[in-house]
């Protein structure tokens, strides 16, 4: 995008003073079009839930309205648009209707820091995982604002238990990554996909690099699927024993903000363990051809894409399929595996990088032929 | 450029208001929270006098705040939950033992 | 521009920051605490901080609120305990000595010359200047912050677990 | 530098409106009729019993302090790692003791038992 404004400022410099007023209203026409696009994955994705649950559990998923049943996230969004919006009395009125919000605003305000292709960007931030990190902790304040709001036991017993989930689920995440960072050297997530790339293709991705990053990768997937709530570790909103968590209370629209806000969480969970692990937009065919160079940004775009949603598959797929946890087994899993696992593996991949002067598995097999 | 003079006065707001809460409240979580409003006062006039003066050291110091913050929250709160076991209350007024 | 995102964030800031010092439940005041918190980091961004501004919400947002809430929650207050202020007499003086003490703390700044800022490159705040400064001439305190975190670890469960 | 981050903050503007508007939007559009059973919380059709604030275990203290500390470490490797080839085997060992230390703390606190959640 910012190759877009500096074009268009360039364009209209000579009436300077309105150039400012064009480059915000294009944020917002472009914040609007990136939040719309959100809205309508997170539609697919609740479609897609129960389209491939169907086809697990080999039954049809929804087919009723729409061609194959596509159109179906749209009913159930007017649904629940239509929908009366209860608010209990008993309720601390101003939290309950402020928690939907800012957990829709967290998982929104992250779809910014992701790097879509070559140049498609929002934001280039130098910082782009850490403020991705950061943002996914404002969650945290939602729920529990969200479990103490509605002022029930269910949904506070079931806020609490969800914090405490994603908060200590947030310790392996940010550990694994790092032995990431050590090989790539820079938090920016383009940076990061373009250190990926190089002669050997699939081989460059960061996944094959050493066999630590290897681990980190399925601690990483194991400690996001944590971290989303997703089955197994969904506890805190199941439907048998605490009756949906700590949304039990909400109804109508502010539901559907919670549930929109669950899929946009799990896009960005998927979405850095591809720019990281399995070399985001990269991938050999596409890097060598040379087609024009919007054409290349819009494959590599439909590359990137292509892979969250394959993640995504994979998170639908042991959603369909794993038992449920227990809440103390998730928390010994947390504490006492993914943790001490997470550090060796750090002192690990620094070890590694000392001894093959950051050199990984391909490089090395090729130096022994050669 | 926003001069360095009001970037002091905010960081001097921001602790006259952390005084404010610890002098007047009585809730020991209001203090508390109070006390990491100073130690936010006194980290932002730290990064404002180290972008002014071009050097990282004030970033260094700001990040040693905040893990003092970090523990000090940890330990505090312990000892806020441990005089609640004992006393059943966190009003600061009736926990005053040690006046003798 | 910049100067008009400032004098924003100044003004949430200081009003956030009365407002969490006056209200009543503490929930409340801990939820305008993580606004101030907020709008603070985005004052070390315009101060071209970018690792502390992720690292505030990170770690005061992410965490401190995160517990400070637990124990809130966890107190589970009733209304007596809430305790009101302090006899209003007491209130207002601490007050208007605060006030005094503002009004010297803003006229001492004032004396100030308004140097211009120093041009900075473009990697001032990021975690590149900040790692090669740490591990390089701050070894020591890095090394003392672990123990100090060693410190509130062990000190903190002591005093929570019940004694046995 | 700045024009980086406000796209963050542009996104956030929206995102409150785009919410709020929902929000009245589907006020007026739903019906209103409230009743006092629907005003009351949701117990799966049992009135509610006793107070619904009931007081926790301290383990959730204990969950959230540890997550501080290892908050602080975690926050304390990044600018380690990001420039972890400019500081070689030296910068290495520095990290280690700090993971040490640290590890030592992991170890007392799992002795202790403030992990089990019985």
């Amino acid at each position: 995008m910012q190759f877009a404004i500096q074009w268009l400022v360039d364009k209209f410099s000579f009436l300077s003073p309105i150039s400012i007023l064009l480059l915000i209203s294009l944020m917002f026409i472009v914040g609007t079009v990136v939040l719309l696009l959100a809205m309508l994955y997170e539609g697919l994705g609740t479609y897609a839930l129960r389209k491939i649950g169907g086809d697990i559990q080999v039954r049809i998923g929804p087919n009723r309205v729409g061609p194959v049943g596509l159109l179906q996230f749209l009913a159930d969004g007017v649904k629940l648009f239509l929908k009366e919006d209860i608010v209990p009395t008993v309720v601390d009125k101003k939290l309950f209707i402020l928690a939907p919000f800012i957990t829709f605003a967290a998982s929104c305000a992250a779809f910014v820091a992701l790097s879509y292709s070559d140049r498609l960007v929002i934001s280039n931030l130098n910082i782009g995982l850490f403020y991705l990190l950061a943002i996914s902790s404002l969650v945290v304040i939602g729920v529990i604002m969200a479990g103490w709001a509605s002022n029930s036991k269910w949904s506070l017993l079931g806020g609490m238990r969800a914090a405490a989930q994603i908060v200590s689920y947030e310790i392996p995440i940010g550990l694994s990554l790092l032995s990431v960072i050590l090989i790539t050297q820079s938090l920016n997530m383009g940076e990061i996909i373009r250190s990926q790339s190089g002669g050997w293709g699939i081989l460059n991705w960061h996944i094959f690099h050493n066999p630590f990053v290897f681990i980190s990768f399925f601690i990483y997937f194991t400690a996001a699927l944590a971290e989303v709530n997703q089955t197994p570790f969904d506890l805190p909103e199941t439907e048998s024993e605490l009756v949906a968590g700590y949304f039990t209370e909400y109804s109508g629209m502010r539901f559907g903000f919670f549930f929109m806000a669950e899929w946009g969480e799990i896009f960005i969970v998927s979405a850095i363990a591809v720019t990281l692990f399995l070399g985001g937009w990269q991938l050999p065919i596409i890097n060598n051809l040379d087609i024009h160079i919007y054409l290349k940004n819009l494959l590599q775009l439909g590359v990137f894409l292509g892979k969250t949603f394959l993640l995504i598959y994979l998170m639908l797929w042991i959603r369909w399929t794993l038992p449920r946890l227990r809440v103390d087994q998730i928390m010994y899993m947390c504490w006492k595996v993914l943790l001490p696992f997470a550090f060796f593996n750090i002192i690990g991949t620094g070890l590694w990088l000392l001894i093959f002067k950051g050199k990984g598995i391909p490089e090395l097999v090729i130096q022994l032929f050669s | 450029m926003v001069p360095l003079s009001h970037f002091l006065i905010l960081s001097a707001a921001l602790f006259i208001a952390g005084t404010i809460g610890v002098l007047t409240r009585r809730n020991a979580l209001i203090v508390f929270m109070s006390i990491e409003l100073m130690l936010n006062g006194v980290a932002l006039s730290f990064l404002a006098f180290s972008r002014f003066l071009g050097s990282l050291d004030g970033h260094v110091f700001v990040f040693m705040v905040i893990t003092v913050a970090a523990a000090e929250a940890a330990v505090g709160l312990a000892i806020i939950i441990a005089i609640f076991r004992l006393k059943g209350t966190i009003n600061i007024d009736e926990i005053n033992l040690m006046k003798g | 521009m910049e100067t008009m995102l400032f004098y924003f964030f100044a003004f949430v800031a200081v009003a956030t920051a009365l407002l969490v010092i006056t209200r009543r439940n503490p929930i409340h005041s801990a939820l305008w605490l993580v606004l101030c918190f907020f709008s603070l980091a985005a004052v070390y961004v315009l101060l071209s901080a970018h690792f502390i501004a992720i690292i505030q919400i990170m770690v005061y947002v992410g965490a401190i609120m995160v517990l400070v809430l637990f124990v809130i929650m966890l107190l589970n207050l009733s209304e007596k305990e809430l305790g009101d202020a302090k006899p209003t007499v007491l209130k207002f003086c601490g007050v208007i000595l605060s006030g005094i003490f503002m009004v010297l703390l803003a006229d001492g700044v004032k004396v100030l010359a308004p140097q211009a800022a120093v041009s900075v490159d473009e990697k001032f705040g990021t975690a590149e200047m900040l790692g090669r400064l740490l591990f390089t001439d701050y070894l020591l305190p890095f090394e003392i912050a672990s123990l100090l975190l060693l410190t509130a670890m062990i000190g903190a469960v002591v005093l929570a677990k019940k004694r046995r | 530098m700045l024009n980086e981050y406000l796209p963050i903050l542009i996104l956030f503007i929206i995102n409150i409106a785009f919410a709020v508007g929902i929000i009245i939007f589907s006020h007026f559009l739903g019906p209103r009729k409230s009743s006092a059973e629907k005003l009351s919380p949701y117990e799966s059709g049992v009135p509610p019993v006793g107070d619904t604030r009931i007081r926790f275990s301290v383990k959730f203290y204990l969950i959230a302090m540890l997550f501080i500390v290892f908050d602080i470490e975690v926050v304390f490797m990044y600018p380690w790692a990001v420039i972890f080839k400019k500081l070689g085997l030296f910068g290495f060992v520095e990290m280690f003791v700090f993971i040490g230390i640290l590890l030592i703390g992991y170890v007392y606190v799992w002795k202790k038992g403030a992990l089990k959640w019985e």
